[in-house]
């Protein structure tokens, strides 16, 4: 069954094959359910010129701040860029190109690419500045413009639990972009916090279904939080 | 005397109805949810992939796996649903959510709304703003009525790049209640103590000013 | 906390609001998943003029094959007729138009109109009878078509569990369908075999979240088996 | 000999790898499956939704909610995933697929596929044919080398409408293996005591033979 044993055993390994230039896809929103030491090992390859699709950039000093530090990106499609003053800078300045990116397509781009559907329409960004040089086609007597899907050389993606056959579930709102990004790579690299055996994950409630999935590695993590927001009483 | 952000929450409060699914943006809008009244319920839903938002956790629930689209620390309610974003987007662009409570910097008499950049100057990126102002048929806009510097920000026409394009046709500020209607801002209610006059100066756009402009009431 | 509370009480109830010339969404793939009550209920009023998207149109005498009967349908969108006797006859003899979609294009077009996507593009029929009459474009070297979405007057679902507001959960391979076209109606009626309590779904396990669904209800079902296909030994 | 429907599924099993995520066609496809090399290992997909399809049921194992694409009962095998029909298609429509194997009427020597309607004659209606064709880039399609009243259904071009078009690269027959490359077929192995003179008769499609042509070998 060595064929579908995805399990590897270093982050080395789970991120062989990756080189400059290449097109990275990221699960996460904010710090919540990043590949955390995916992007670590990238950051330790010091690999340049990235193209990034992930919806925020990290923090400072955490997540793809990281990557930032040391100018391994080029580009990132990105819904938002606040609460990352590094990013701001390097992007007001043009070190980096930032492609603002609607939440809601971005997700979409990296679905639509997983799944061999390479253009879609969305009424997202009609009349605004990302509509711009974009097709704009009527349905139905609604303006709707044309965005096309990606598909990356690897995605980084954090799970909850896998099995060595690459099925993955998710816990609570760490699933966010990881799905979608999953589906979206050439070479889809999944760290999670467990490894369990085949059969525990109940067929039904597999999120990522392994056919997806390369290589699973399981990691600690550090979690941390950007607001912490506590009920009083 | 102009509202305060937690009378605007208030009065925003009113426009829920039992059984909304509803989308609250961050800063005046998150305050809405304190607000709602009684004898209703309504679902919020985070963009992030989750239907059901409850309350922020105790220190003891706090869960970095659990925070909303604001990146707060939050919890589910009982017969909350969790998904991607994706998904989230499904609902949102598909217009199942209700109601969709937003802030802006502009708003124009076409329902045009500018919220997510100041070129030159800021640049925090849209979020899901654009396929909120995009799928949701029912946008309320909540803002102050002018800047600091006493400049209106509801105009002939958006001057910063714009979120969404002839999406909004209710304003809340902290001066009146306004509906945009055949490229006009109608005055529905005055804030306490607002004049007819101060929103007349206020307002760059197209005002129309109903024969009668009730006040809103606030019971405490 | 009425306005959350979706259960209806009555299959009457279910299908209030249904009118002849209506467009109808139908879960289930062969007789597996399929909404049996709902579809009865749809008999019993003898509403006409249907256009029905459903992958297959049930067997003479069961499934939506009931409809075929009384010639309830006039236009169908499926990928597959075969082992329907009076569809295919209905069909030949021009009494019922037939709309022949891949599986994957049905599927997508339910998708697509539940996520307000109102067309996309699929390599899924370029260059058969299928792509006739559609527009054709390039994305990287390959053609595609393009296929507009759907949205149904009425979709209708069997799920296996929900609670009252209005969350599914869907049993092994009688999802199929049901999700995509639970989020592609303007009313969506979910008919389910049992209705538990709310918060006895796990979030992180809710297949159809329940902003989809309009009306809960509570049925038996005969789950009619196709082909019996047994393990010798 | 021309093949039994046996040996096709056998001979086909041979184009299997480790790790193959497969699709099997409704027929001589299906029984693909039973000869899968006992050195490997590879995971059945079903396009109703199911990753992971195992061996029929036994009679207490029967269950209506857990069918394959033919609609017979299956069980799952541990490891096994379920999802709705707009996830597997984003498998089969995404390339995720290893190996699709399919029956068809037609083949020819451009890779176009017939498989799915005989005008006037036979309506079933694609299936999932159209989408597993468009999307797996290694499909073999197998069939009868010619009709029962000997013509040739590997053609120069297809006569029935087609299924796909430029997809097909493989073809597996009663009577021989051929791959399809630059407008031709190429006869690459014959079934056991099969003629080359023979294939050339029964295809109507251009073929190039190779110098040597193996003959196939089946152990038992």
């Amino acid at each position: 069954m060595a064929g579908f044993d995805k399990r590897v055993s270093s982050l080395e390994e789970a991120m062989a094959g990756i080189e400059s230039g290449m097109t990275v896809i990221a699960g996460g929103f904010g710090l919540c359910g990043i590949p955390e030491n995916l992007i670590g090992e990238i950051q330790r390859r010091g690999v340049k010129d990235l193209s990034v699709y992930s919806n925020n950039c990290g923090v400072d000093g955490f997540g793809l701040g990281l990557l930032l530090e040391d100018r391994q990106i080029s580009t990132i499609y990105a819904s938002y860029v606040g609460e990352n003053a590094l990013f701001e800078q390097q992007m007001l300045e043009g070190d980096i190109e930032v492609v603002l990116t609607p939440q809601g397509t971005l997700a979409e781009k990296m679905r639509a690419g997983g799944a061999g559907i390479p253009a879609f329409y969305t009424a997202t960004g009609y009349g605004t500045p990302i509509g711009e040089g974009k097709e704009v086609r009527e349905f139905n007597g609604r303006h709707y413009i044309l965005e096309e899907s990606v598909v990356g050389d690897f995605a980084i993606v954090k799970g909850w639990k896998a099995d060595r056959y690459g099925n993955v579930v998710y816990r609570d709102t760490a699933r966010n972009f990881n799905p979608l990004a999953a589906t979206a790579g050439k070479i889809t690299v999944v760290e999670v916090e467990e490894i369990v055996e085949p059969g525990e994950l109940t067929p039904d409630q597999v999120h990522t279904p392994g056919i997806y999935v390369d290589r699973i590695i399981q990691g600690s993590f550090e979690k941390r939080i950007e607001k912490r927001t506590v009920h009083q009483g | 005397m102009a509202l305060t952000r937690e009378q605007m929450a208030r009065r925003v409060a009113r426009e829920l109805e039992d059984g909304f699914y509803v989308n609250l943006g961050i800063g005046i809008p998150t305050l809405v949810a304190n607000y709602v009244p009684d004898d209703i319920d309504v679902m919020l839903q985070s963009e992030n992939g989750l239907l059901g938002m409850g309350r922020f956790p105790t220190e003891e629930e706090v869960d970095p796996d659990m925070i909303n689209a604001g990146k707060q620390t939050v919890t589910a309610r009982p017969g909350a649903a969790i998904f991607s974003s994706a998904e989230s987007f499904a609902m949102i662009r598909g217009g199942h959510v209700d109601l969709t409570v937003l802030g802006a910097f502009e708003v124009d008499q076409n329902g045009n709304i500018a919220s997510w950049m100041i070129p030159g100057k800021l640049i925090k990126g849209m979020g899901g703003a654009m396929d909120l102002v995009a799928g949701a048929e029912n946008i309320i806009c909540t803002m102050t009525h002018a800047s600091k510097h006493g400049e209106s920000k509801l105009l002939e026409s958006c001057s910063l790049p714009l979120t969404g394009a002839g999406c909004i046709n209710r304003v809340l500020t902290d001066l009146a209640y306004l509906e945009i209607e055949n490229g006009a801002f109608v005055l529905k209610e005055r804030a306490p103590g607002v004049s007819v006059e101060e929103i007349k100066d206020k307002t760059a756009g197209k005002l129309i000013v109903p024969e009668h402009v009730p006040e809103m009431v606030f019971a405490d």
